[in-house]
């Protein structure tokens, strides 16, 4: 379980390989990348600038992991998520998680990332030739969150 | 002592980050909240709807109890990944 | 869309950098990756050996594929499994798929590994200390192919 | 004639990965294993219960039509991944 909020890009094979090595008896691995898209649902985006409350965006990050391992039989996971300006095309976010079993994988990592997007301390402004703005949440994003909350 | 801070379009908007104020025996963060809107109307941001409040790094209700050397925030509601 | 049956490894972050570029404008990435594990519910397995229809295997591999895109809107869809003989740890299977929505990019990976083992045509020997067998179908991995056929 | 092959435990039982038969005007899957078993009891294990049949490389029940040229498979249940 390990969590990183950074301004650096990462190299995702990397990471995956780093997270091989330590889940080697679990069979299956899933990742998650979000990128940064050239394009909302207005105009093409030329940058995001993302914000975090610094603390309290690690607990969250923690919390989501260690929620996630009482959930489902997990190996290892991972979060990187970074901060600061970013180009369109660049990482934003990785979630990497191992499993002995490949549901409990997928499972877990479309968990973290809907928890993530809905309770972690980021905020996003995106430039555009309209000018800047800052992002707007997602119903979308509160219900794929909603849905765990269930089980 | 409480420090308040602010991130998001509401830092923006109040155009400060953080802001250190006397804890004067306020009992919850509405009680916090009624005396920053006192200071001036720009305040009233922080009773718009979807605000959302940690106190000490948890996300929590506007009846949460506060106690002096609390770290407070409000902000929009998150946007990462 | 792209399939290969190789003997050969292969480089995980290559792959995923691959898909990234291809996938640019898409903002998610999901990667799915199987290893070759140590043990099975009896014993240690030191090795598999991996058989496939060559020809068949291609064509299933990329009806998988399309059927994917046909459900989901998707950008990139990668499949690589290998064959051959695989000592424990090794990869066996990769699928990389990429779409504008985390949502889609999760369930049409799950949907294209369930399938995958249920259809295509690879059967699997392990040697143990107890000897070498044929890999018996899981009735698990039946029921998660065939939640995808209701809809 | 007919190229029919056989893959994972079914090809070792069978000591054999593919044989050529002459088409002798068989309709379907089915006919042509019945002449198989004819040959001897060793091409039973073709009536059990999960042997997967293809057709042209697709995966179809034992009532499927075949044709001169066509190549057959029967192979275990698939365990790849």
């Amino acid at each position: 379980m390990m969590i990183t909020v950074q301004q650096e890009d990462f190299d995702h094979g990397r990471e995956y390989e780093a997270l091989r090595e330590l889940a080697n008896r679990d069979g299956a691995i899933v990742t998650f990348t979000g990128l940064v898209r050239d394009f909302n649902s207005q105009c093409s985006v030329s940058n995001v600038v993302i914000e975090h409350y610094s603390g309290m965006t690690e607990k969250y990050l923690m919390q989501i992991c260690s929620d996630a391992k009482k959930r489902w039989n997990l190996g290892q996971v991972r979060i990187i998520h970074r901060i600061g300006t970013l180009e369109a095309f660049e990482q934003i976010v990785f979630v990497g998680v191992s499993s002995k079993h490949r549901q409990n994988a997928f499972e877990a990592a479309q968990f973290i990332m809907d928890i993530l997007k809905t309770t972690a301390p980021f905020w996003k402004q995106e430039t555009t030739a309209k000018g800047t703005q800052w992002v707007k949440r997602k119903d979308s994003d509160e219900a794929a969150a909603a849905k765990w909350s269930g089980a | 002592m409480l420090r308040i801070r602010f991130f998001g379009s509401i830092r923006e908007q109040l155009q400060t980050s953080s802001i250190d104020v006397e804890y004067a025996g306020e009992e919850t963060v509405s009680d916090l909240m009624a005396k920053l809107i006192e200071k001036g109307e720009r305040w009233l941001i922080l009773e718009e709807q979807d605000v959302l409040v940690a106190v000490n790094m948890t996300l929590c209700g506007k009846d949460a109890v506060i106690n002096s050397g609390d770290e407070l925030a409000f902000f929009p509601p998150v946007t990462g990944g």
